[in-house]
């Protein structure tokens, strides 16, 4: 069997390249893979899925009929064992082989799991990543009273904020000093730390799991501390890997995560990757490094599809971008967070209750901005950002909550807005 | 009672001639022309200059000028701009340079009214006096008169910018010197009255912009109420030092003599001088 | 066909009205007092008119070609449809607002109850109720002919 | 109380009904008042007004999405007093508490008598046929400038090749004998002087700058713009004065004969400061007199003076406030050059003016039209000039009257303003226009979109055209140029004998 | 149809005015005075000009010379002035007065001169002649219809009509047929009336001539005060006033043109009020008695009488004056460029302040004047 395109993945970045392909080219014969039996769904749903707050339905991301619709061959609980980059085939678990002009890999990432004394293969311990998983999650949680987290990031806070609004009692353990430290600063950690123990939940932090204890199930953890604290289900949301088997052994270059270029290329012919797999450019920072962010593997994916169809395009904008909520806080970042007690870059910010602006700038440039509470119109920030706008004129407003295109002098705003706005028709310059 | 009425005449225009029938009077060498204005109505005159000018000349002589008008006026050349140097031997008539768009003007003989009326730019000498209302709603260039000026000299005077005209008189003004003045700078010589004072009245009423520089004795009463005298700094001192320089080469004068004199300046106390005298 | 709403700020005299309008075209009885007198539910106007007297300025949704609020939504409520336009399911929306994160516009609204909003071109109207409603024609829908950047 | 305030007496005048069941709390009346009249009470979540500030300029009215609002003449007064009337005493109060000048905008209020509506015209039965307007030919179009007496030609044998040998002066065609009246950049806002800018250019006839000069980037409009050199000299330089169809001389001004103007220093914004060419913020003092022109000898010297300055290119205009000696004052302004000669009546408009001059100085247009008519074809001169008339035309009959009287065309401001949105409130003198026409506001003024604005103009001279027609039609003229000066089609009703003396005309049925 | 004539009541106008006097008293011909007139033209319109000249009639030069105007040719008119004449003066000569009639001007009435003597009767032998021949010259003015006497000074006389000045100086010869010390001009630019040749100036009651440029537009406040002392405006012009002001504050009030000027053209409050106190004393007390004078307005005259001219304008200057001297010879003009284009050469050449007057007297009666300026001065 042989397609014109082969997209190994399913989710953000599989999807956003299989739409860009059928902008450009509805003829050519398109087949996705995925290992998981679910047609295309949203992993970024799986906490409001366990939360009740949706249904199964509302977890695909795309209707039923859209493998129909963008006339798409979907392999679906089809494990891809590896790519043959010379003889531009896929090789599945089954043996069969998918022949290939052009491959993308979308593989996505896999849990981190931090090395633990007694942790195996318990019943009750979750990782919380896949469709999967939530549905296990779910279940397990019904019958039990109490839960520790391991990681204080994003996905870790999300399940725990969801197991502690189901009624159980949650303890988040984090090794660092402050939750989501690798997104947020001090100051909304502490925001968003309070939101928790308000909420009941015990945070842990500067603290992990060095041992847990239970054969078939978990009955304890015990913390690096010492401290042990009996638990009915430890989830691990430390993090997510690049999951790059299927390259492994190939010529495709690998770092941490796939290497691929700008038009998302790896270092293969006809062989694209993107999403948590791959290592892209981020363009604030100005290197290249792994971004599992859904809208980055999204527009990854559709910058690979136009590629892979003769359209050049490259992945112009990519950064650490995230908007996230506890317990109704919301917060939106991008680019760059300063790394504390970081001192060569100018940190505008200002706070009202819990209303928290602030952004970062460097010659001028905003190089990331943190919004927490009131979060209306955060996107025009991440535009300047993109735009790489010297604001040093304007820099002041840009921590007002009311920040908004009137701020911008009028140089830059029609600019920014383009053909959207019509200036000029009073009098002409 | 039956009106004897005399029909139509165009006082400024029946009998004109053609520059036909004229333009033997111009005496074209080179670049320079040379006009005898004997007897030519300001019309003719100014057409004549016209055609001198669009024929190649960039300086014009006019010799027996007694009393015709708007002498410059007619010299508005857009594109290209062109820059006329005239020269008159005799007493122009009122409106001298009139709306004048950046030439030169230069008078061996006494100006009279509307020297330099709503000028543009450019500059205009007078060896001698001038009437009433010189530089009238000036907006930039120089008049440099060497004698008096009659009333209302540099009434409405304004300014913009860059476009800053200037006014320098060698002897003294009548009454309303500085009337309404909304910009420029004028400056009052005072040097034919030795050791009297100017009789000038109401200098500067009305006054809202711009700066007066006056030479010689003035009392507080010979003022209108919109100005104030203030003391005058380093760019005062060269702004006169550049326009008397100037003044003195151009008539003779010894520079360092005058700039050693007694000045005053005198400023407007608002730029609003009548916003409260309205009921909204 | 590419449509929106092109403002004009120069003769923008925010009034506002067309937020009022707005909401009065994504009410139930589509008149005005109604509208706002009795059928107050959480509708919220999906162009805002930013204000910084003298200057005012209505932002409105684009509806970019490659829209980044879609791309950036994990839920697939935010959609393009047929004609170009991009809407939003408020069915599917989980309210992360990955959307209002990523539209370059501030374009996406968040109402007083959190929910998200953005404009729909009046789709079930004839007229954009905004630009028809402009007292001084501030607003334009313009059509390009011209599609999107990948014809 | 303040130190130095007085505590007012002044009555509202207006009052302000809200219809609460209507109120939807949208809060346009509060953004849509430069006056400040509404806010919103959010401890009752009700609109709130304050009535002493309202000019009943109507613009909250007809801004509500629910005409949830009516703004009504206050229904309060004093003891009824036939001298003592309420507008005097609350002048008076507004004196005795400010010592100030009253100032005021727009044209005279006062009672006088319209003529025009004391004044019939005539229309064909039976002796001679009326004219089918819409299908006929009907001529509106008019040339203003000086005429000569006779025309010299030259023959060349063949009547097909003939030569004009008269030396003609200049003259400005206009599609329609309706012209913009002088409103200066300034005066009104930028859009509301470009849309007239924009619809004398469509419509093919001609604006009037004002003496605030005119921005460069409208001066592609130069060819329909008759372009003021007034006493204040604002913007007038060279290229000014050559890019413009018409100049005129601006002596007065109907509503305020023998005043200068003054444009506080807090309207000379950036744009108008570049326009008039002084500095941002300075009072733009425009004089009384021309300070060049004392005399009627002086005044010829300045036509002179533009006329050089444009090469005999151009025709200039006088203009002056119709007063009690306009006829001879015409007559010397024809012989001193000007070309066009305007005459602007009592109930001419204005930006600002003193109250008790606006009220109580100048003549009616009609009589001073009528007799100056008379007075130059009495001195055989008619011909060396046309004649502008302005000062509260009101409608197209206003119009066709005033030519009948003998006019050559007619000036319109008022009536244009209120094309754009003036409701007359007379609020011009305080810069706060809620229709965005008489303000410097930028907030304000961008409330008129002057495309919006010319099409409402546009639609006003074609409809005025088109009535024009169907009342020359209606007398069996087919060409304006028979009416002008055909008194015959005119009669009087109501008049006393010696004004319809004044107005050389019949009484009706005579 | 009705037809009811509202005259205007006065004149505006603008104009050009050149004066000159040969201060020794030489007389010469009117060729300088035309010349420098057409210099001027644009100042008027044609529609007025006129001269006087002091010093032409030597044989008859103690009758006094009557010009009369006969407006539309009347011989009715004539004949009832004529009439009129024998029983009030008597008359030594009469003649018409010659004129050029190639000349290009526009209807011209008919002039007769008529030389007098008063014959006094009854109680107007009370009057002294002087103000028997004005009371006579009113009742002519007034009460015969179209007959207007235009001059009525001894050894002087005014001639004036319908044309730019040269038109008028060729139409009445001026330049061949008269010498005079005293020249006085006025090229005229009528608003308020048409050009009529009874309005062209000069105006004259006795042998007092007056030239005005500008308006006065205090004209119904003078006019009524004179009325009160017998002089009646009947010439449609504001100029007029200043003839009889003149007349009735200098001849017969016997004041020197340095006071009449401080009346004409008083000085204003705000200066009196820093003035010493005698001088405030005296001008609070000028111009609270004589008020109704004060000429308000935009002006320039030129009056001339036997033995001096003088040139004033108003007290803010709104029109234009000149003064040039060469010799014995004193010019007064509205513009230099005239005096300059009859004497190219001056002595002297200046433009006083408002208000103030230049004066050209007889070299021989000078200091007698001067005393007697004095002396009211210092009595004041």
């Amino acid at each position: 069997m042989k397609y014109d395109y082969v997209i190994i993945g399913n989710s953000a970045g599989g999807i956003g390249c299989a739409e860009a392909i059928r902008e450009v080219d509805r003829e050519s014969s398109l087949a996705i893979i995925s290992a998981e039996k679910y047609r295309t769904y949203s992993r970024a749903l799986i906490p409001y899925y366990l939360d009740g707050r949706i249904d199964e339905e509302k977890m695909y991301y795309r209707p039923e009929d859209f493998y129909e619709k963008i006339d798409a061959e979907a392999h679906l609980g089809v494990k891809v064992e590896r790519v043959n980059v010379d003889s531009k085939e896929v090789e599945l678990e089954s043996g069969e082989k998918l022949g290939f002009n052009k491959l993308l890999i979308a593989t996505g990432g896999k849990p981190f799991i931090p090395p633990m004394e007694g942790l195996k293969n318990q019943k009750n311990a979750f990782t919380f990543l896949s469709f999967d998983d939530v549905l296990r999650v779910k279940e397990a949680c019904e019958n039990s009273d109490k839960v520790v987290v391991l990681g204080g990031g994003i996905i870790g806070l999300m399940v725990a904020e969801v197991l502690s609004r189901k009624g159980l009692e949650v303890k988040v353990v984090e090794l660092l000093e402050r939750v989501l430290a690798p997104v947020v600063d001090e100051t909304v950690s502490r925001i968003v730390q309070r939101k928790f123990e308000e909420n009941g939940v015990e945070m842990i932090l500067g603290d992990t799991i060095s041992k847990v204890s239970g054969e078939e199930e978990i009955q304890s953890v015990t913390l690096r501390s010492g401290r042990k604290i009996e638990t009915d289900m430890l989830v691990i949301a430390v993090g997510v890997i690049p999951n790059v088997d299927v390259v492994k052994g190939t010529s495709i270059k690998i770092n941490r995560g796939i290497v691929v270029n700008r038009k998302m290329e790896t270092s293969a012919k006809d062989i694209y990757a993107c999403g948590d797999c791959a290592e892209v450019y981020d363009s604030i920072l100005g290197s290249y490094r792994v971004l599992p962010l859904w809208p980055i593997a999204y527009s990854g994916g559709r910058v690979a599809g136009f590629n892979m169809c003769g359209v050049e395009r490259e992945l112009i904008f990519a950064t650490a971008m995230n908007a996230m909520h506890f317990f109704d806080y919301y917060i939106i970042t991008g680019g760059l967070n300063l790394r504390d007690g970081e001192r060569d870059f100018e940190v505008i910010s200002e706070i009202e209750g819990e209303n928290y602006r602030k952004v970062v700038l460097k010659d001028g440039e905003i190089l990331g901005f943190i919004v927490g509470g009131e979060v209306r119109r955060a996107g025009i920030l991440m535009k300047l950002m993109r735009e790489k706008l010297n604001v040093s004129s304007f820099k002041e407003s840009l921590v007002k909550s009311s920040f908004g295109f009137l701020d911008i002098p009028k140089e830059f705003r029609w600019e920014l807005l383009g053909d959207k706005v019509k200036i000029g028709v009073v009098r002409e310059v | 009672m039956r009106y004897s009425i005399g029909g139509f005449r165009d006082l400024f225009l029946e009998g004109v001639r053609s520059v036909k029938e004229l333009k033997h009077r111009v005496v074209l060498e080179g670049e320079v022309a040379e006009v005898d204005a004997k007897g030519l109505s300001h019309k003719e005159l100014n057409d004549l200059t016209r055609y001198a000018v669009i024929q190649g000349a960039k300086k014009v002589i006019m010799k027996n000028v007694f009393g015709q008008r708007y002498i410059g006026t007619r010299l508005y050349f857009p594109n290209p701009k062109k820059k006329i140097e005239i020269e008159i031997h005799g007493f122009p008539g009122n409106d001298l340079g009139a709306f004048l768009d950046g030439h030169k003007v230069i008078v061996y003989g006494n100006a009279q009214d509307g020297v330099g009326n709503t000028m543009d730019d450019g500059e205009i000498i007078v060896h001698g006096r001038a009437g009433d209302v010189v530089a009238m709603s000036m907006r930039g260039g120089r008049i440099l008169i060497r004698d008096d000026v009659g009333y209302r000299t540099a009434i409405h005077m304004k300014e913009y910018k860059e476009k800053v005209p200037v006014l320098v008189i060698g002897g003294t003004a009548q009454d309303f010197f500085g009337e309404y003045m909304a910009g420029g700078r004028v400056i009052l010589l005072g040097l034919n009255l030795g050791n009297k004072p100017h009789r000038a009245r109401y200098i500067g009423t009305g006054m809202h912009g711009g700066i007066m520089y006056i030479r010689g004795k003035v009392e507080q009463w010979q003022l209108g109420k919109e100005v104030g005298m203030v003391d005058m700094d380093e760019g005062d001192w060269k702004l006169l030092e550049k326009h008397i320089t100037d003044f003195s080469n151009e008539f003779g004068f010894n520079a360092d003599e005058i700039l050693g004199g007694k000045f005053l300046k005198l400023k407007p106390v608002t730029k609003r001088p009548y916003g409260k005298i309205y009921a909204y | 066909m590419m449509r929106r709403v092109v403002a004009k700020p120069e003769v923008c005299v925010g009034c506002h009205l067309c937020e009022i309008w707005c909401v009065v075209a994504h009410s139930t009885s589509k008149d005005v007092i109604k509208a706002f007198l009795y059928e107050r539910d959480g509708n919220h106007p999906r162009i805002t008119v930013e204000e910084n007297l003298p200057e005012t300025l209505a932002i409105n949704c684009r509806h970019c070609d490659e829209p980044e609020c879609m791309a950036s939504c994990i839920s697939g409520a935010i959609y393009k449809d047929e004609e170009g336009r991009v809407l939003h399911n408020p069915e599917k929306c989980v309210k992360c607002y990955s959307c209002v994160m990523s539209c370059p516009y501030g374009a996406i609204v968040i109402s007083e109850n959190g929910d998200i909003f953005k404009c729909d071109l009046c789709k079930d109207l004839e007229y954009p109720y905004c630009v028809r409603f402009c007292p001084n024609d501030a607003l334009e829908l313009v059509e390009d002919s011209e599609k999107g950047v990948l014809g | 109380m303040l130190e130095g305030e007085i505590h007012s007496h002044l009555l509202p005048d207006f009052i302000i009904e809200r219809r609460e069941d209507r109120c939807i709390r949208c809060r346009v009346c509060e953004r849509q008042c430069g006056f400040n009249v509404h806010w919103y009470d959010e401890e009752t979540d009700s609109m709130k007004e304050d009535e002493m500030k309202c000019v009943g300029c109507q613009r909250c009215v007809v801004m509500c999405p629910t005409k949830a609002l009516i703004v009504k003449p206050y229904p309060g007064d004093y003891r009824a007093n036939a001298n003592w009337t309420k507008e005097r005493i609350l002048d008076l109060k507004k004196q005795a508490e400010t010592g100030g000048v009253l100032l005021t905008g727009t044209g005279n209020d006062k009672p006088f008598r319209i003529y025009w509506d004391h004044i019939v015209l005539n229309a064909s039965q039976v002796t001679n046929p009326s004219i089918d307007p819409l299908r006929e030919p009907m001529e509106l179009r008019t040339f203003l400038g000086r005429k000569p007496d006779k025309l010299e030609i030259e023959f060349n044998g063949d009547l097909d090749d003939v030569e004009i040998k008269t030396e003609l002066s200049p003259n400005v065609m206009i599609e329609t004998p309706i012209v913009f009246s002088a409103m200066s950049y300034g005066a009104i806002s930028y859009q509301a002087f470009k849309a007239l800018a924009m619809a004398a250019n469509e419509y093919g006839t001609l604006f009037n700058t004002g003496e605030g000069g005119l921005p460069r980037e409208l001066r592609k409009y130069g060819k329909n713009a008759i372009v003021q050199c007034a006493s204040g000299r604002f913007g007038v330089d060279p290229e000014y004065l050559n890019c413009a169809a018409v100049i005129e001389i601006k002596i007065g001004q109907g509503a305020k004969p023998g005043i200068g103007g003054h444009l506080p220093g807090e309207k000379v914004t950036e744009p108008i400061s570049i326009t008039r060419m002084i500095p941002e913020g300075t009072d733009a003092l425009s004089p009384a007199p021309q300070h060049d022109i004392y005399s009627i000898e002086d005044l010829s010297m300045l036509i002179y003076a533009l006329k050089e300055a444009t090469d005999y290119e151009k025709p200039v205009c006088v203009k002056i406030a119709a007063v009690h000696n306009a006829a001879a004052i015409a007559s010397g302004m024809v012989r001193a050059g000007a070309d066009i000669i305007a005459l602007d009546g009592l109930r001419g408009g204005t930006g600002a003016a003193p109250k008790i001059i606006r009220d109580n100085v100048g003549i009616p247009i009609e009589m001073a039209l009528a007799s100056v008519d008379q007075r130059l074809r009495e001195e055989g001169i008619r011909n060396k000039a046309s004649i502008l008339v302005a000062g509260g035309f009101r409608c197209s009959a206003d119009i066709v009257k005033a030519i009948a009287l003998g006019a050559d065309a007619v000036y319109i401001g008022t009536a244009a303003l209120v094309a754009m949105g003036c409701t007359l409130c007379q609020k011009c003198h305080t810069g706060i226009c809620n229709w965005g026409i008489c303000t410097q506001d930028p907030n304000l003024a961008k409330r008129l979109n002057p495309e919006i604005a010319k099409k409402r103009l546009v639609n006003l001279l074609r409809a005025w055209s088109l009535e024009i027609k169907e009342m020359l039609g209606g007398m069996g003229i087919n060409a304006i140029e028979s009416l002008r000066g055909n008194r015959e089609h005119l009669r009087g009703v109501g008049l006393e004998d010696w004004e319809l003396e004044v107005l050389g005309i019949k009484g009706a049925g005579e | 149809m009705r037809r009811r004539v509202v005259l205007p009541d006065k004149d505006h106008h603008a104009c050009g005015l050149f004066g000159v006097m040969d201060r020794s008293g030489k007389r010469f011909s009117g060729e300088m005075v035309v010349k420098a007139m057409k210099n001027m033209r644009v100042r008027g319109n044609g529609l007025g000009a006129g001269f006087a000249a002091y010093g032409i009639y030597p044989e008859y030069k103690d009758y006094y010379a009557l010009h009369v105007m006969y407006q539309d040719w009347d011989e009715e008119a004539k004949r009832e002035v004529d009439r009129f004449l024998d029983l009030n003066f008597d008359v030594v000569h009469t003649e018409e007065i010659p004129v050029n009639l190639e000349a290009r001007v526009s209807d011209p009435p008919l002039f007769w001169r008529y030389f007098v003597a008063p014959s006094k009767k009854g109680d107007e032998k009370k009057l002294s002649d002087d103000d028997y021949v004005v009371k006579k010259v009113m009742e002519i003015n007034t009460g015969i219809k179209n007959a207007y006497v235009i001059s009525s000074g001894k050894d002087m006389g005014v001639f004036k009509g319908v044309g730019f000045p040269e038109e008028i100086a060729e139409y009445f010869m001026l330049e061949s047929e008269y010498k005079g010390y005293i020249w006085v001009a006025h090229s005229r630019f009528p608003t308020n009336t048409p050009g009529w040749w009874g309005g062209a100036h000069p105006f004259c009651i006795l042998d007092w001539t007056v030239v005005h440029n500008g308006e006065i537009s205090s004209y119904g406040t003078n006019k009524r005060y004179l009325e009160m002392y017998g002089y009646y405006c009947t010439l449609l012009t504001d100029t007029e006033v200043m003839a009889y002001a003149v007349d009735l504050l200098m001849r017969k009030q016997g004041l020197p043109i340095e006071i009449v000027s401080k009346i004409f053209a008083s000085p204003m409050w705000d200066h009196i009020d820093i003035m010493d106190e005698k001088k405030k004393k005296f001008y609070t007390t000028l111009r609270m008695v004589y008020a109704p004078l004060l000429i308000n307005g935009p002006w320039t005259i030129i009056v001339a009488r036997h033995g001096e001219m003088f040139g004033i304008t108003d007290r803010i200057r709104l029109r234009p004056i000149t003064s040039g001297e060469k010799g014995d010879i004193l010019f007064i003009s509205s513009e230099e460029s005239a005096i300059r284009a009859v004497s190219p050469e001056l002595d002297s050449v200046f433009t006083p302040m408002g208000g103030e007057p230049v004066i050209g007297r007889l070299k021989k009666e000078e200091k007698k004047i001067e005393e007697k300026v004095s002396e009211v001065i210092e009595g004041a």
